[in-house]
């Protein structure tokens, strides 16, 4: 039932306007060199101003804190001017300095998001307003990248007092990531007022925010792990917004008042690795048996348990990306006739029995597990027998970077909004040789792949992509399942709560109705 | 030594420790302390005393049952302390064991019969048909049927299942019988008819016993000699006439005269002692009864009385006894 | 002076407990296939050699096993647990954040055990074999039957989503602020701070995880002290006691009683021991930010520093109850104490 | 039956029945069982372990459990039936005019509260002192049962104690409010020769002193010898034989008596074989029929296989159940 | 001696019913099942309980019945497994560390205190997520928490046994120490320790749901209760998911827990303080 006092949620207690977002977080740190997790940027994006910054689609990254940018012939020389006058929540003034010693420290520090600074060479800051970038090599993602936290813009002065560095030694000598994680030194408009691990953490207004003044006083980011408890909470007002629900439990409230459902295109993919070394994949190694395998799986079946709104693309690139073909139709992806006649031409006529690898996890809410007892059960009528192998995602991880598992089911997330961060499954490339798909396999496709790589060209890049595609849906070791949907859910008296892979939710934009 | 010495027990100390191992400061209870007689073939031994004075104790250690922490005790001229396994397990032939609690001392799990052949299979000895053989004619000398055989303990009644306790330190053909306190767990019209038989059996096996007991009733019946002990000590020896009749130490003349007598007209005085038992672990300075003793003097709290032969065979430790 | 000597022994015991316990856990840890690196960096990162290496570096896993083991036990020493991996701040901190919760809800729980068990075993051994003892019983074995994540489960929809009477997951509404930090117990800060609404929510929401945990424990409970009140009832000295003219409710309240809590104390030391035990599952359905959910994540990471933290702090835990418990035994029983 | 007693009897058991359904099925633990006591008179009652001694004096202080026990017959004390009193009225009793010693020590006092409490608890009790008035009493009692330093027995635990301290606390206990029964339910067994005749000796000066009637329960003939002036005889649950002490000595009537005087090996009579009674008493659960010795008797004939024999006075003072008696009575 | 206690004691009386039923379905489940247990049927998930489907179907369309009646086969197994496994450990840790006793028994006790002491279910997280988790591990770790609790009851028993009479009585008869222990004191200590077995087997089962609704059992599509009831936490608001596993593996517990509690009341008062 529905409870009478839904919607009640009473105001802060000392009458501030407060929204409160309950989601199954992450995040380990909120120091901006440091943090790579899924939701770092969703705390991150209203703390630290960036250079670039997405505003509701991943289309192409804006300004954000530069007035505007400039990009050399070459493409190698990225030049920024920052808005001026511009001060962090301490009152300190922003300058280029800040910017280059914060972006220093994202480089020495090596964390996890460091890989995104690795095509810098230099960073110039010729006058207080104005910062240099030169590239080691062509970057058609550049401009992305510098969306993350590891461009975002550090008071440095005071993180200097905190034990911050940029020296070359900072990953040993930096000394404020505890600093980090319970304040903050932005100029965004949000600063962190407290953060109490696995409870929540509380953004307050930026009292010098130097652009406009976002609608809640306080933000709470409620770590409730469970979707179930999400929704519950959410039925009652205790919350505004459950971030993390499954397809089914969004079903659930369909009808429920006060409750506005959202749906987005989640850039998460779940793929099947089908290992190419016979040492390792026996029958599964075999081409022929690889294409069975696509021909064999009931997508349509596959898009009810991830949820509506889940697709399945032809190849590893995402829908909502530059150059990505239209996904496939579910109603005629299957073609078991075909399959059995794969099958039979690759000489496993009977069948064969293998493992199916899995990690216990769910993906934007699906659980993996019971995905890949759906794919043992479609495989089954083409005569695989598959013996599930459920195992801790860390331990999985081992086999699967070494590349010796011979079928297993994965997902995918992008480093950086972008379809060139897709290329790591081509053969040869990292993740193909997860699958030991090496390059020798298919030295056509590595062609194309690097040429993609370096090419600015927009409409070059389009029908370089799309070949890639093309050639991936007839022979490719990785047998792309799901794009799923992201499902979540609000009150409806608030509005600003677009997904945007990126951010999540720009909590920048939300406000009451 | 002479000839009819079954036993000699040479200042014989058995100590336990008190305290796990684990602590710092070790304690002994001296259960058995400085204890030194000798056993004659074919008689029976008294050994009396109040509860926790070492009877058991002593009589356990004479069975190398116990590692004694001082002391000898020689077997027929052997002294068994030093035994090696071997040698041990055939001394064990010759000497048993009778315990007081006729229920706890025969395995719950196991018939009269399985109970009765383990000596046989410990020592590996006779076929099974002698075996049998020997079996049956214990089970009729100790006065129970063949049948009794398949039962188990609890289905027997006390007095029956100390007969079998009887009969299974009998099946090796011992030479000593340590009796624990053998019938005080018995009923009155019961104890009559195991002491009868305990005193038929030695006749007939020609057996020495070393009758450990608290009655001092059933004591004076049994035994030829009788030692009465206190607190780990040996305080007055002799035979059954110089203790029971021409008592010397105090304490022996306390205990005798405690004895509930069922004549009523010969009701005697009765000597009572002051206080209670103290404890073996932490005993009294000099001779050990002088804190109950109605004849104590000064000489006592100070120097611990040696036992003297007293009179021929008679031997009393007490200062005031000359 | 004996229990002096005692509770020296036990913490001397202490000492050894943390040392296996530590040992222990190295020693799963450092020889498992799985490697604590993959998860905890991100994947282009492990595709990076250099990276990798100075993550290793940085956790000290460059050295051979038994110089690791020797590095944290020295650390130990000084008080120092290291640093999580996963969260990447030092231990110590995580536990002193997580470990309120826990206690907080352990605590309640086992108060809730223990009057609803001692007053249930008490009804229960006087009236035995009535209908009311068969009732109890029943109650009693339902509490040590019945999984705990289902009945947190159950509870919650029932109770929460269904009649909304109870308060839903997490230590307070999510809207009220947590009261300022002295013990991180949040009823008694909440009263500290002298705010009775904010300590009553904080403790209506104690309720239904309290129950759930304490399920057990009182089952336990009831059921020791009903049968160790019946077993008093039958010793000699309560024969005595009727000798001399006791009035039943006397004999129970004066004689029985005392001598039946006896044994009722060690079960509630196991039951508190317990509680931590299942911390796990119960903490997961009512987002309790506890111990928990922490050595849950921790053991998913393979975060070692942090496994061996809670592990030790638990069996510390458990040792020191178990202490408690032995003193408290000594107060009820004067044959300990003068032992 | 035992009607000619005077009505001065302090105490009057008559036809006493005690049965206890187990799960083994149903016994009479007492049978028939009729006892006299006279104020100021010490009673024995002796019989082997189970023949349903401390059964009976339990059931005279209305304390066997029930279940399993179930009770009938009359007990008279000061004329009143104790059986038709309320429970309430019972326990006004108890402890009071009628007190009880254990035979354990070691288990029969509280553990957990000091001697010196449970001595005053009577007294608080019954007798409605105050709390100094009951702790003076009870230093006086203490000092009665010889006791040293009372003091500081009264602070202290049972388990501070020795078996004989305690044995004497128990008897502090029972004497607290002067009762006029005392029962004791071998008082002595679990103590050490030496313990045991000082407790005997208190307990025969204690006699003198106080002035109650005494039901002393043993096995021990030796300790009813020394304390008793009338003796009753008990096997397998019945009365077998009871009269004056030094008359049933001297000349046991019933053979059991006379078997269990012959099979106690003293120190007055030296080495002879001792007399033995064959065979072991009955299981309850198992009584032979006709008289419940008849088994294990030499003088056993016919009509004891086939009738129980009934408990009949052959003087006064003196009953024993046994056919020969009855049939030498119906020659005379 | 069943149908004695059965007469007198309700509770025990719907025990053994509950355990019967239980032991038959899991012998009997595969004939019994109206549907297989690892049917999918992606166009009926989701379906409350009907007469078609008596406890619903689950997310990916099995018949949620015929899963928990296969269900109960792993439960009572693993149980079983649990449970002599640990058992088997705990009687000869035990039973050493009691005969030998002195410093050995000391630091034996030491270590088994110190396993203990130690969190269990975290002990059981790490192994499973170290070794990867399946019904093996699970069960090794379950009976690596478990024994001590065995070795203790164990080392009394085989304690009070060596001080009875009758081993005095085969030591003067000169038996050797492994007679000694083998004949004479094992058997007369075994029979607690396989009491306590009984008694424990409902904690087994339920810390072993308690394990895989943490994911740490066998893999899927393994119909375990726990996971089944984990997966109804999952799909919240379909009740059905997760009750009826739940109640599963309650009847289980409880039936169990009834039988053994009532046992315990008639085992002899030295006994009922060891357990
Ligand atoms: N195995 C043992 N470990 C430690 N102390 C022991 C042991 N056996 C006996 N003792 C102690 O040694 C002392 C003597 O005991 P022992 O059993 O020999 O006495 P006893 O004379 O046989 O007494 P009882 O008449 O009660 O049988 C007692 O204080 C007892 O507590
Ligand atoms: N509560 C009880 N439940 C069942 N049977 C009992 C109970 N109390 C006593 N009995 C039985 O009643 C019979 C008589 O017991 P009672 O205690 O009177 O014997 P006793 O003569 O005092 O023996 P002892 O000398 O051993 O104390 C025995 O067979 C005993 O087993
Ligand atoms: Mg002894
Ligand atoms: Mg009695
Ligand atoms: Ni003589």
């Amino acid at each position: 039932g529905v409870s009478k006092d839904a919607a009640t949620k009473p105001e802060g207690s000392d009458g501030a306007k407060q929204l409160i977002m309950a989601l199954d977080p992450d995040y380990e740190t909120f120091d901006p060199g440091l943090a790579y997790e899924v939701y770092a940027l969703l705390v991150l994006h209203p703390v630290y101003d960036t250079l670039m910054q997405f505003e509701d689609n991943l289309d192409a990254p804006i300004d954000g804190i530069a007035e505007s940018h400039e990009v050399s012939k070459d493409g190698l020389t990225y030049t920024f001017k920052l808005h001026k006058g511009v001060k962090f929540a301490s009152g300190n003034p922003l300058s280029a300095q800040d910017v280059k010693w914060s972006v220093e420290r994202s480089i020495n520090l090596k964390g996890n998001g460091a890989f995104l600074t690795d095509g810098i060479k230099s960073i110039e800051t010729p006058d207080p307003d104005t910062v240099v970038f030169n590239l080691k090599e062509q970057d058609a993602s550049f401009l992305t990248k510098l969306t993350y936290n590891a461009f975002g813009v550090i008071d440095s002065k005071l993180a200097m007092e905190n034990g911050a560095t940029n020296a070359a030694d900072a990953s040993t000598s930096d000394k404020a990531k505890l600093w980090f994680d319970t304040h903050s030194a932005g100029s965004g408009p949000y600063v962190i007022e407290s953060y109490t691990p696995k409870v929540e953490v509380v953004l307050a207004r930026n009292k010098n925010y130097w652009g406009e003044a976002p609608y809640y006083d306080k933000v709470v980011l409620k770590a409730i792990s469970d979707p179930g408890t999400q929704l519950m909470m959410l039925e009652k007002g205790d919350i505004d917004i459950a971030f993390n629900l499954g397809p089914e439990h969004v079903k659930q409230i369909q009808d429920k008042p006060g409750i506005e459902i959202k749906k987005a295109q989640s850039m998460t993919l779940t793929f099947l690795l089908m290992n190419r070394d016979p040492k390792i994949g026996g029958p599964i190694a075999n081409p022929d048996v690889q294409k069975a395998i696509r021909l064999a799986l009931d997508y349509q079946g596959m898009q009810t348990i991830a949820g509506e709104g889940s697709i399945t693309p032809v190849a590893p690139f995402q829908v909502g990306f530059l150059g990505t073909l239209p996904p496939r139709d579910p109603k005629t992806a299957q073609d078991i006739e075909k399959a059995k006649e794969l099958m039979k031409k690759a000489g496993y006529e009977k069948g064969f029995k293998t493992t199916l690898e899995v990690a216990t996890l769910a993906v934007e809410g699906m659980d993996l597990p019971t995905l890949a007892q759906k794919i043992q059960n479609d495989l089954l009528q083409i005569g695989i027998e598959t013996e599930i192998k459920t195992s801790d995602i860390m331990v999985a991880l081992d086999p699967y970077r070494k590349g010796t598992q011979a079928l297993s089911l994965w997902y995918w997330g992008p480093d950086y909004p972008d379809p060139n961060t897709q290329l790591a499954f081509l053969p040869g490339n990292p993740v193909g040789l997860r699958a030991n798909w090496t390059a020798a396999m298919n030295p056509q496709l590595v062609e194309l792949g690097k040429k993609a790589a370096v090419e600015v060209d927009k409409a070059a890049r389009v029908k370089n992509l799309e070949e890639i595609q093309k050639m991936m849906d007839e022979d490719s070791a990785f047998n792309v399942l799901l794009q799923h949907a992201r499902h979540y859910a609000t009150r409806d008296n608030i509005k600003g709560t677009d997904y945007i892979d990126l951010y999540k939710i720009n909590l920048k934009n939300v406000s009451a109705k | 030594m002479e000839d009819n010495v079954l036993v000699q027990v040479q200042n014989l100390k058995m100590y336990f420790q008190s305290e796990s191992s684990f602590s710092f400061n070790k304690k002994y209870i001296k259960a058995v302390d400085d204890v030194s007689f000798e056993l004659f073939k074919g008689e029976t031994f008294g050994l009396v005393g109040e509860s926790g004075c070492g009877k058991s104790t002593l009589g356990r250690t004479i069975l190398g049952l116990y590692k004694p922490n001082a002391g000898k005790v020689i077997f027929e001229g052997e002294d068994i302390v030093s035994l090696k396994n071997n040698r041990m397990k055939d001394m064990r032939k010759k000497m048993q064991l009778i315990f007081q609690d006729p229920s706890a001392s025969l395995n719950p799990r196991k018939t009269i019969e399985d109970i009765l052949n383990e000596p046989f299979h410990i020592h590996k000895v006779g076929s099974k048909v002698e075996r049998k053989a020997k079996i049956k004619e214990l089970m009729n000398r100790v006065g129970l049927s063949e049948y009794h055989l398949s039962r188990y303990p609890h289905e027997m009644s006390g007095g029956q299942k100390q007969r079998v306790g009887i009969a299974r330190a009998l099946t090796l053909n011992p030479k000593l019988i340590i009796c624990d306190e053998p019938v005080s767990a018995l009923d009155v019209s019961i104890q009559a008819q195991v002491i009868n038989l305990l005193e038929d059996l030695q006749k007939e096996y020609d057996l020495t016993y070393l009758f450990i007991s608290h009655n001092l009733s059933v004591v004076h019946h049994i035994c030829n000699r009788v030692g009465v002990m206190y607190l780990g000590k040996l305080v007055e020896t002799g035979s059954h006439a110089d203790i029971y009749h021409n008592t010397q130490h105090p304490y022996a003349k306390a205990l005798i005269s405690a004895i509930p007598n069922t004549d009523p007209d010969q009701q005697k005085e009765r000597i009572l002692l002051k206080g209670d038992v103290p404890s073996p672990a932490n005993p009294p300075s000099g001779c050990r009864f002088h804190t109950r003793c109605p004849e104590v003097t000064d000489l006592c709290s100070q120097a611990e009385p040696l036992l003297k032969e007293v009179f021929p065979g008679h031997f009393v430790a007490c200062h005031g006894v000359e | 002076m004996g229990l002096l000597k005692y509770i020296a022994r036990r913490l001397f015991f202490l000492v050894f407990l943390v040392i296996g316990v530590s040992l222990v856990v190295f020693v799963i840890s450092h020889s498992v296939p799985s490697d604590p690196v993959l998860a905890n960096l991100s994947q282009r990162n492990i595709d990076n050699p250099e990276m990798v290496e100075a993550f290793k570096a940085k956790w000290g896993m460059d050295k051979p096993l038994y110089t690791q083991y020797f590095i944290y036990v020295g650390n130990l020493v000084q008080g120092d647990l290291g640093t999580s991996i996963r969260t990447q701040r030092p231990v110590l901190d995580d536990l002193q954040d997580y470990f309120p919760a826990t206690i907080e809800l352990a605590i309640f729980s086992i108060i809730i055990a223990i009057i609803f068990g001692m007053l249930f075993g008490i009804i229960s051994a006087i009236k035995r074999n009535s209908a009311m003892d068969q009732l109890i019983r029943g109650i009693s074995v339902l509490g040590v039957s019945v999984p705990s994540f289902w009945l947190g489960l159950m509870f919650l929809l029932l109770f929460y989503v269904h009649f909304g009477i109870a308060p839903g997951p997490g230590r307070i509404s999510p809207y009220l602020k947590p009261p300022v930090e002295v013990t991180n117990l949040y009823v008694i800060d909440a009263l500290l701070a002298g705010n009775w609404s904010l300590a009553r929510d904080a403790l209506w929401h104690l309720l239904l995880p309290g129950l759930v945990l304490g399920s057990f424990t009182m089952g336990l409970i009831t059921r020791t002290t009903r049968s160790s009140l019946l077993e008093v009832m039958s010793l000699d000295f309560i024969r005595t006691a009727r000798a001399k003219g006791l009035t039943e409710k006397m004999i129970i309240m004066r004689h029985a009683l005392g001598n039946a809590l006896i044994p009722v104390v060690t079960v509630i030391g196991i039951g508190f021991g317990n509680l931590l035990g299942g911390m796990v599952l119960v903490e997961t359905i009512f987002a309790w930010p506890g111990i928990g959910q922490y050595a849950y994540k921790a053991a998913g990471n393979l975060d070692f520093p942090a496994i061996i933290g809670v592990s030790i702090l638990i069996s510390i835990n458990y040792v020191v109850i178990n202490l408690l418990v032995d003193i408290l035994y000594g107060i009820l029983d004067p044959r300990v104490r003068y032992h | 039956m035992s009607d000619d007693i005077g009505q001065d009897d302090l105490l009057r058991i008559n036809n006493l029945n005690v049965q206890f359904r187990t799960s083994e099925g149903v016994f009479r633990a007492v049978r028939d069982v009729s006892i006299s006591v006279r104020s100021g008179e010490t009673l024995g009652i002796v019989g082997e372990s189970g023949s349903g001694k401390s059964v009976t004096a339990l059931s005279i202080m209305n304390l066997v459990p029930n279940p399993p026990g179930e009770t009938s017959g009359e007990i008279i004390f000061n004329q009143q039936d104790l059986r038709e009193l309320s429970a309430e009225e019972v326990r006004k009793i108890r402890g009071n005019e009628i007190a009880m010693i254990f035979q354990e020590p070691m288990t029969s006092l509280n553990p957990i509260h000091t001697c010196g409490k449970q001595i005053m608890e009577p007294l608080l009790l019954h007798k409605g002192f105050s709390k100094k008035e009951a702790k003076a009493r009870a230093l006086e009692l203490l000092t009665m049962v010889g006791i040293p330093i009372p003091e500081q027995r009264f602070k202290e635990y049972p388990h501070q104690l020795s078996g004989g301290m305690r044995q004497r606390v128990m008897i502090a206990m029972a004497l607290a409010c002067r009762p006029k029964l005392l029962l004791a339910d071998e008082p002595t067994t679990a103590l050490d020769v030496t313990i045991q005749a000082q407790i005997m000796e208190l307990l025969k000066n204690l006699r003198q002193e106080i002035d109650s009637a005494i039901i002393m329960i043993t096995h021990d003939l030796g300790i009813i010898t020394e304390m008793c002036d009338r003796v009753v005889v008990m096997y397998a649950g019945q009365v077998v034989e009871s009269g004056p002490l030094k008359e049933l000595i001297r000349e046991p009537l019933h053979p059991y008596t006379e078997g269990l005087l012959r099979s106690i090996p003293t120190i007055t009579r030296e080495k002879l074989r001792l007399h033995t009674i064959e065979g072991t008493v009955p299981s309850p659960f198992e009584m032979p029929f006709g008289c419940s010795f008849q088994p294990r008797c030499n003088y056993s004939t016919s009509i004891c296989s086939e009738k129980a024999p009934d408990l009949i006075h052959v003087s006064p003072d003196r009953a024993v159940r046994c056919w020969r008696q009855v049939n030498e009575l119906g020659q005379d | 001696m069943l149908l004695r206690i059965m007469k007198n004691n309700f509770l025990f009386s719907i025990g053994i019913i509950v355990c019967s039923l239980w032991i038959v379905i899991a012998l009997v489940a595969p004939l019994i099942t109206p549907y297989s247990y690892l049917a999918q049927d992606l166009a009926h998930r989701f379906q409350a309980p009907s007469s078609l489907h008596w406890f619903g179907t689950d997310s990916i369309g099995r018949d949620v019945f015929s899963r928990v009646l296969m269900g109960s086969r792993i439960s009572l197994i693993a149980g079983l497994a649990t449970i002599i496994l640990a058992s088997f450990v705990g009687m000869i840790y035990g039973g050493i560390a009691g005969y030998i006793g002195g410093l050995t028994d000391e630091i034996m006790m030491r270590i088994s205190e110190m396993v203990m002491a130690f969190p269990g279910i975290i002990l059981a997280m790490t192994i499973a997520a170290a070794l990867g988790p399946s019904l093996y591990n699970t069960l090794l770790a379950m009976a690596i928490i478990w024994w001590p609790n065995y070795a203790r009851v164990m080392r009394s028993m085989v304690i009070a046994n060596k001080e009875n009479e009758y081993v005095e009585a085969a030591k003067s008869l000169g038996a050797s120490h492994f007679r000694i222990f083998f004949n004479e004191i094992l058997p007369n200590s075994v029979g607690p320790v396989l009491v306590l077995a009984t008694l424990d087997f409902g904690n087994a089962i339920l810390l072993f749901s308690g394990l895989s609704f943490l994911g740490l059992g066998s893999p899927p599509p393994t119909p375990e209760w726990g996971a089944m009831v984990a997966d109804g936490v999952l799909n919240f608001n379909y009740w059905w998911i997760g009750t009826f596993p739940g109640l599963a593996i309650l009847t289980m517990a409880v039936g169990t827990n009834f039988i053994g509690d009532s046992l315990r009341d008639f085992l002899d008062p030295r006994l009922r303080k060891e357990l």
